[in-house]
């Protein structure tokens, strides 16, 4: 396996357009991004832009039409497990128990009975499910499906991790708690984290790096880094929140998801 | 596409009627016939009776066993059709009888070398020697019926000393060759099949008849419809006549027509003709068949079947009797 | 047969009444109840449907004999009796062996026949449904379901002999392909993002079958095999034409040919008993095996 | 063969490297030709390994008769020829019709057949499927799905003639079950919110099953409709046993009996086709019908 | 039918658990809440506690384990064209396009083709799908799902809209236009709107009235009238969230919402 500190994320000059009744469809325009590993890279963007189909080119669930997209410097040819992925709509597998969908990528990788159903203790613990442990997944509400997946995600141990509106179903204490946790994951472990959200204040409050896309087709019309999750800032988000850079950089973000030009 | 198309490109050249056409008989008659090598198929594939009777509207039936044109009797989608003497005995018994009102108007033929058993080891010689062997044998056929009758005549008990089991004809051959059986008793081309393959045939159904038991084809007709149609029975009597003769006298047109019918070689056709024997209008009428022996040759087989399943009691004689009609075989044979 | 109650239905009829739990129960009590009493009623009323058409002799007992008739040859068939009124030679059921011991007969050999084509067609309709075999593989398949039995059934006895292997050959070959092919639909219908998160997780091409795709896929399968099953049923005959003995197939291709049409309906109506209870154990194994039906 | 390309398949694989879309389009012929390569080496595979099978005498004629003479008989069941080399009786090719003749009559009778089990099986599924009446039918249903087709042939020989509408018979209510089957069991998985957002929407009962139900069991009928076609080709001969000529079935039979091998398999060979063909248009209206297939 | 204004809706004793493996799970405790016609009434609760439980209650896909749920005086016995529901994940029907999902509730209601497609056109032009009719759902980024939901729903003009986070998968942009679309809509036409939210802001910001759940098993632990989206109160956006009363209501509701005490 190759070292984590190689798994450098890189699009070059990569197009994507769907078919519809024949018809092609631009979703992405041109993108040339480079994500060095280690970074927490939040991108925003207006409904249907196209984050998603970003996100799901570097997932490896589709090739782009054009352009390349690299990891470590090979090209994905498909999904893998240095790379999990939050998917936008809970996808979670009915025939398991919560726990068992969480301790289904351990168990893949062929980790002891033991192990596995330690770590998946331990996330089901962070994300507030340890007492649905033996619910089907069915019989979560959204919000709780969504924190399984992450679970399930988290406790697999990407070296990237892509995450789609990963918690745009909870609720504000529910949210500041997993964002937290996930700050904290990031920190000791120096994961490359890909995050979307539809939250400006998220976005850079997560973010060691802001992106903002343009409607569809979809570019890179902002490119900001951000230091606000920075281990070394250990302020209290309140005061975080109440920062000039801050304000001016969420300021900053939200002028250019709304910038009407963006539109190619 | 519709069916019941002639089998031929070029008419034959003889298929006008070989008699005085009868152009008042109109009714519809509905005749359900087997693949097997006899007058009846010579008619159909010569048109004769539709030659002879240009205002009768004839609908041909094919069925694929004898069982199966008693319940087109019992459905009364049939007026004539072609069975084993089984079949017929079963149908002149009860409670067939009760759904089943049909008499039997001609032999078509007496089976002989036909059907017959033939034996995989060279060895044996007779029947006492497949005590312990596998005989296959189609149940519910003349042959099944030969097969115990044989048995038992040499006082051997199907089930204990020899064990019977159902095959179709067209499976025998496999079994053979994966020596699953050690006999059979069966007809061409099966039969022929076996004899090729090193099969010996140690008894036949010209035995069984000789021992009384004999087993025929015949021609049946619903007693309703021979009420009604004399004239269409005289007429059909005739040409199974005319058929035999034909057969008798040109056998090699009567492959042909045979051949055509049952999509085989006129050669083999021809050969399967010296197996069965068969009877002209007047010898059909004489006291040795229609005429009164057959009465009793069901009333026998009826004996033997009520053993066997199939039926629930056997009549008396008479009641036999009254299911063989060898009126239209004495129309033909009077002239 | 009180079983199927609880057969998960859409509601598409608007629910009943709010209602407490005990209230609950005891409804389901009555419902489960007010069912056997529906079953029961309309077995009543098929069965003197069935009386009146023969007692009026709309068709003839040679196709269809009464309910008597038949009740009377399958305890014929069940006892040792005399071969006919007043003779003192007393058979065992028919052709030597009682109804039930040619059930079992039957049955055996369609356990045999089905759990192989079971074994045989989910891997092989997983593979064919996920890898270019089955692009290849297809017109086979094709081919093979929609030949008629007797059109091979002379190939299996020269092979297999004219025992039960051959039988039982047969009777996998019917099983087997609606089974592979419910289980490429069924693999076909699989969710692409439920593939792809199991793959982001790490699976081997092995386990993203054995993980996602069989146990997204084990309704179809399910359907597949109650159908499969069916199809056995139907072709038991086929196969025990040959030397079927003891066989129910066998007895009633026999009882056929001799016009005895009574007991060949007892035969029927007991292989059809037959295959509803089996078909209930598979529709109860669906209960069991896919809770989620309709849910996700 | 060409169409099974498309077909949709899980990439349970690693997909291909990234491609622009020419190189797709082209890529897409390469494949396609690669697949046509494909097929035709298989199948000229098997046809060696028949002929080699015949030509070493492993098998006898009688079962497998080699290719040449399938082949001549399938050109003599074409054509007009005369009875015996030498006779100068010329018949038309086998029973008084081409073996082509003989293929549309049976193929007439499957449309029937099939269409009317489609059209009895997907409302009498979609009504099972969602209403008490699904309770108390389904054991009928079970019980008609496991009926051979010899024991009630007669039966339907006494209501509708030996002609041809008792053979459309037959093969309906051998289609028809799996059909049904098939709508019930895609009924039991639609969504539930999907039918509840229908009805929120004020939909009736009637429209639920219109615009809900019978959309999301789609691709399940078609499973269905797929299995019965199947089935009905292995019907055939069955209902062609009695009177079937013309059919290939009935063809099938009666050279059956003759020991006329090759013609049988000329006659197998042509149905396997003609089903595989059929299979393919089915398949491709699933195409057509179903593109969410997979995908939501 | 009813009259509109006879719609209210009552929740009388309500009680309801889930059976999960044999046991009990508790969904709601016990809810008595009676809803005005023409009140919009925004429901806020963290993830889990029973929101979607006693939304779906309302709109008649499950019947309460004890008390009743009544509209208009009458008991719900199964959904019913007057509750139109967005639900929590898009539930469209892949075989329709955009339009004829959005068309699909006038049609059944047998609206003339071309009245219907007129209706179509307007709430796709308002949620912004206009240039998406002839896609198919599953060719739609998740946002636009649920746009595509909001059409539907409002085309078909229930008397009682439910809508359960229908903003929640949307950016700030379109989410704000789709806010100000629903209030034009509820002024305009006096319709009862339940609506579930995991932003305070937006509980706040659209409500007549805020209700607040305790975590499972739910109650209804806070319930304040809201003035701000009220037609009298025409002000820009911006100075109704700088009001002391806005800010004040919204520290309310967020401190319910976190109030571990609801734990019952
Ligand atoms: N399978 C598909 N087929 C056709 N078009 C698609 C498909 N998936 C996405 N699109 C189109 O691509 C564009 C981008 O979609 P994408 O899902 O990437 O948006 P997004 O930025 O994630 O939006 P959201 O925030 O709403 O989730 C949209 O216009 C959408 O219509
Ligand atoms: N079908 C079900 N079977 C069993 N338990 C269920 C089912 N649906 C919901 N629950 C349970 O009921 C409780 C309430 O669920 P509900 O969906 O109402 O929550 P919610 O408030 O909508 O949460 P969210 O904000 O996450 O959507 C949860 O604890 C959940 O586990
Ligand atoms: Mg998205
Ligand atoms: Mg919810």
């Amino acid at each position: 396996m190759t070292d984590r500190h190689d798994r450098r994320v890189e699009f070059r000059g990569v197009r994507h357009h769907f078919t519809v009744g024949g018809a092609a469809v631009p979703a992405l325009d041109r993108i040339d991004l480079t994500i060095e590993p280690g970074e927490f890279v939040t991108l925003a963007g207006p409904s249907g832009c196209g984050k998603t189909t970003l996100l799901r080119l570097l997932a490896g669930f589709m090739t782009a039409s054009e352009g390349t997209v690299a990891v470590g410097g090979d090209a994905v040819r498909g999904p893998g497990e240095e790379r999990g992925v939050v998917f936008q709509q809970p996808t979670l597998y009915p025939w398991l128990s919560v726990r068992r969908n969480v301790e289904l990528g351990p168990k893949l990788r062929g980790v002891s009975a033991h192990d596995r159903a330690e770590t998946a203790s331990r996330y089901l613990e962070m994300v507030g499910l340890a007492d649905f442990e033996k619910h089907r997944p069915y019989e979560l509400s959204g919000g709780m499906q969504q924190r399984c997946q992450i679970a399930r995600v988290l406790a697999n141990e990407p070296d990237i991790v892509l995450m789609d509106e990963p918690f745009g179903a909870l609720d504000a204490l529910t949210r500041e708690r997993l964002q937290s946790e996930l700050l904290e994951i990031w920190r000791a472990t120096g994961r490359t984290i890909l995050f979307i959200t539809h939250s400006v204040d998220e976005a850079v409050f997560l973010g060691s790096r802001v992106l903002v896309m343009s409607p569809r087709p979809g570019r890179i019309v902002l490119d900001r880094p951000a230091v606000f999750s920075d281990g070394g800032v250990r302020v209290p988000a309140d005061e975080i929140r109440a920062l000039p850079e801050y304000v001016a950089l969420c300021d900053e973000v939200r002028g250019a998801i709304h910038a009407p030009t963006a539109v190619a | 596409v519709e069916s019941g198309r002639s089998s031929t490109a070029s008419a034959p050249a003889d298929s006008d009627c070989p008699w005085e056409p009868d152009e008042s008989v109109t009714t519809t008659a509905r005749i359900a016939w087997q693949a097997i090598p006899n007058g009846d198929v010579v008619v159909k594939d010569l048109g004769i009776l539709e030659a002879c009777m240009p205002n009768a509207t004839i609908k041909w039936v094919q069925a694929p066993s004898g069982g199966e044109v008693v319940k087109y009797y019992g459905t009364d989608e049939v007026d004539l059709g072609l069975m084993g003497s089984s079949p017929a005995t079963i149908a002149s018994s009860k409670p067939i009888v009760d759904d089943a009102d049909i008499a039997v108007v001609w032999i078509h033929d007496v089976i002989g070398d036909a059907e017959s058993l033939i034996v995989k080891d060279p060895s044996i010689t007779d029947i006492s020697g497949l005590k312990g062997k596998t005989v296959a044998v189609p149940f519910s056929s003349t042959a099944h019926y030969s097969l115990l009758q044989a048995l038992t005549d040499a006082g051997l008990e199907a089930g204990k000393d020899v064990e019977v089991i159902n095959l179709d004809p067209d499976k025998m051959p496999a079994a053979w060759q994966g020596a699953q059986i050690d006999a059979a008793w069966v007809w061409d081309p099966t039969q022929s099949q076996l004899l090729e393959t090193g099969g010996e045939r140690i008894l036949s159904s010209a035995d069984t008849a000789e021992a009384g038991r004999p087993t025929f084809d015949v021609g049946t007709a619903s007693r309703a419809f021979i009420t009604e149609n004399p004239e269409f029975l005289t007429q059909w009597a005739k040409a199974q006549d005319w058929a035999v003769k034909l057969i008798q006298d040109d056998p090699a047109t009567a492959a042909e027509s045979v051949a055509v019918v049952l999509g085989i070689d006129p050669a083999d056709a021809e050969k399967q003709f010296a197996g069965l024997t068969y009877l002209t209008a007047s010898e059909q009428a004489s006291a040795d068949y229609l005429g009164g022996q057959f009465a009793k040759d069901l009333f026998n087989t009826a004996g033997f079947l009520l053993e066997q399943g199939g039926i629930e009691a056997v009549g008396t004689e008479a009641d036999y009797a009254e299911h063989v009609d060898a009126g239209p075989a004495e129309s033909v044979a009077g002239d | 047969m009180t079983q199927t109650v609880a057969a998960p239905a859409p509601e598409v009829a608007p629910s009943t009444p709010a209602a407490g739990p005990q209230d609950h129960r005891r409804e389901r009590r009555r419902h489960r109840l007010k069912l056997l009493a529906l079953h029961a009623s309309t077995l009543l009323l098929l069965l003197s449907a069935w009386w009146f058409v023969t007692a009026m002799e709309w068709v003839s007992p040679l196709y269809l004999p009464p309910p008597g008739d038949v009740w009377d040859a399958f305890v014929r068939a069940n006892t040792d009796h005399p071969v006919a009124a007043g003779s003192d030679r007393i058979v065992r059921g028919e052709q030597g062996y009682y109804l039930w011991e040619h059930l079992i007969a039957s049955l055996q050999r369609i356990a045999i026949g089905v759990g192989a084509a079971i074994v045989v067609g989910i891997p092989l309709g997983l593979v064919m449904g996920t890898t270019w075999l089955g692009v290849v593989l297809e017109p086979y398949l094709n081919f093979l379901r929609s030949l008629p039995p007797l059109a091979y059934i002379g190939l299996l006895i020269v092979w297999f002999g004219i025992g039960d292997t051959s039988k039982v050959w047969l009777l996998f070959l019917a099983a087997f392909p609606p089974i592979a092919m419910a289980t490429i639909s069924g693999v076909h219908g699989v969710r692409q993002d439920q593939v792809n998160a199991v793959r982001s997780l790490g699976a081997s091409r092995r386990q993203v079958l054995t993980a996602v795709v069989l146990p997204a896929s084990t309704p179809d399968i399910l359907t597949g095999i109650r159908v499969a099953t069916g199809f056995a049923w139907t072709t038991v005959v086929a196969a025990e034409i040959a030397n079927g003995i003891p066989g129910i197939g066998g007895l009633a291709y026999l009882a056929g040919n001799q016009l005895q049409t009574a007991l060949v309906i007892a035969c029927i109506v007991v292989i059809g008993i037959a295959a509803i209870l089996l078909d209930l154990g598979l529709k109860s194994l669906e209960k069991v095996l896919v809770p989620w039906r309709g849910k996700a």
